[in-house]
């Protein structure tokens, strides 16, 4: 079991802020993957990647990320903080 | 080092006099703040999101890294969340060197990691609706100067 | 616009919050602030000349040139004369723009100019006497940037 | 009749903050020759000019600049504010 969060325009597509997924997904993009294939908001937010962040463990990463021992992946907008 | 996320507002004339007034042995004191503008007119409110958890650690570790890399004496970074009206203080940072130049390049440092690498996210409440802000591709550009 | 020039402390925490404060567009605010160090021990005070008349009229033209180079809606320099304990704030300046990036550049340049270009002189006295603070190559190489 | 300013260690060895000085010098240099035969103090105030700055009417100038309708001609060092 993973946490998975939305932050942002992600979180109001997708509709919640945070969900606990099962999952096998080896990497960020597997996860991905899994998601779009569920519902067509989740295809909707994540529909094009290069406008998506990645924290894995609250770490900002790649989508290549591997996803071994992760309990906590978000996905967010570029981030416009300051 | 002095690190807040809050959802209150701060009073930054006594965080800068207090920060200034702390320090031992730095000459130069350098402090940003950022101010919820109306550029276009029409805004109403700011609202801010952030991770909780996550930007903690990010801005510590961005300020870690300032303080390390300028040789700072001290560095303190307070940024708000939640919805602020026109006016209201969104953030602050400021530095403490021996040096001029120490305390305005780490001052700018900070700034522009906050600005793309701390985990914000600003929406602007207009009386059309609300809508995200985007983030300027200058300042992910500003990035590489580090 | 403001320009002092003083021999009485001045209140750097509401200096700040009062430039601050009093912006209407500016979402940018830097200060920099220089306060009397004790860098090799030993320092009891610092006495600072001016030339009076001069001194007004060079802050106001640096102040000048850098609101319209960098469109500052405001600017603010404070610089005390006279005799300050270590620990003393010497002086602040205060930028207001509507990006980070003018407000920065424009302190900077203030101070800049004012380590060079303001008849500012230092004499730090220590138990073994007075001695006239040299000017530094650097402080005058810091003026090409500009 | 022209004042004449000394500051930081110009003024101590000179001795005197300012004077008024009659004079017919055409450039600043003509002043500095002229004040420098004067009296030791003078010429060793003067000694090195590299060292030295001058502002006439309270504006920075060069040693080369002219005099003529100045009133008033300050000599100090490099300047340390800020």
């Amino acid at each position: 079991m993973m946490d998975v969060l939305y932050f942002a325009w992600v979180r109001e597509r997708i509709g919640i802020p945070r969900e606990a997924v099962e999952t096998q997904a080896v990497t960020v993009m597997d996860l991905v993957d899994e998601l779009r294939a569920r519902e067509d908001r989740y295809a909707a937010a994540f529909a094009d990647i290069t406008a998506l962040r990645v924290a894995v463990d609250q770490q900002l990463t790649g989508f290549d990320a591997p996803l071994s021992g992760a309990r906590e992946v978000a996905f967010f907008p570029p981030m416009t903080g300051g | 080092m002095h690190i807040a996320v809050q959802d209150a507002p701060f009073d930054f004339g006594m965080e800068a006099e207090e920060f200034a007034r702390a320090r031992a042995v730095s000459g130069a004191i350098v402090t940003f703040t950022g101010i919820v503008r109306d550029v276009d007119g029409g805004l109403r409110a700011m609202e801010i999101e952030h991770y909780p958890g996550m930007t903690e650690a990010a801005l510590t570790e961005i300020a870690d890294q300032a303080v390390t890399r300028w040789s700072l004496e001290d560095a303190l970074v307070i940024h708000r969340h939640g919805r602020l009206a026109v006016g209201e203080m969104i953030m602050m940072v400021a530095t403490a060197a021996r040096h001029r130049k120490d305390a305005f390049e780490a001052a700018e440092f900070l700034m522009d990691y906050l600005k793309s690498r701390a985990p914000f996210w600003k929406r602007e409440i207009t009386q059309d609706g609300a809508e995200w802000v985007a983030a300027r591709d200058e300042d992910e550009d500003a990035l590489t100067r580090w």
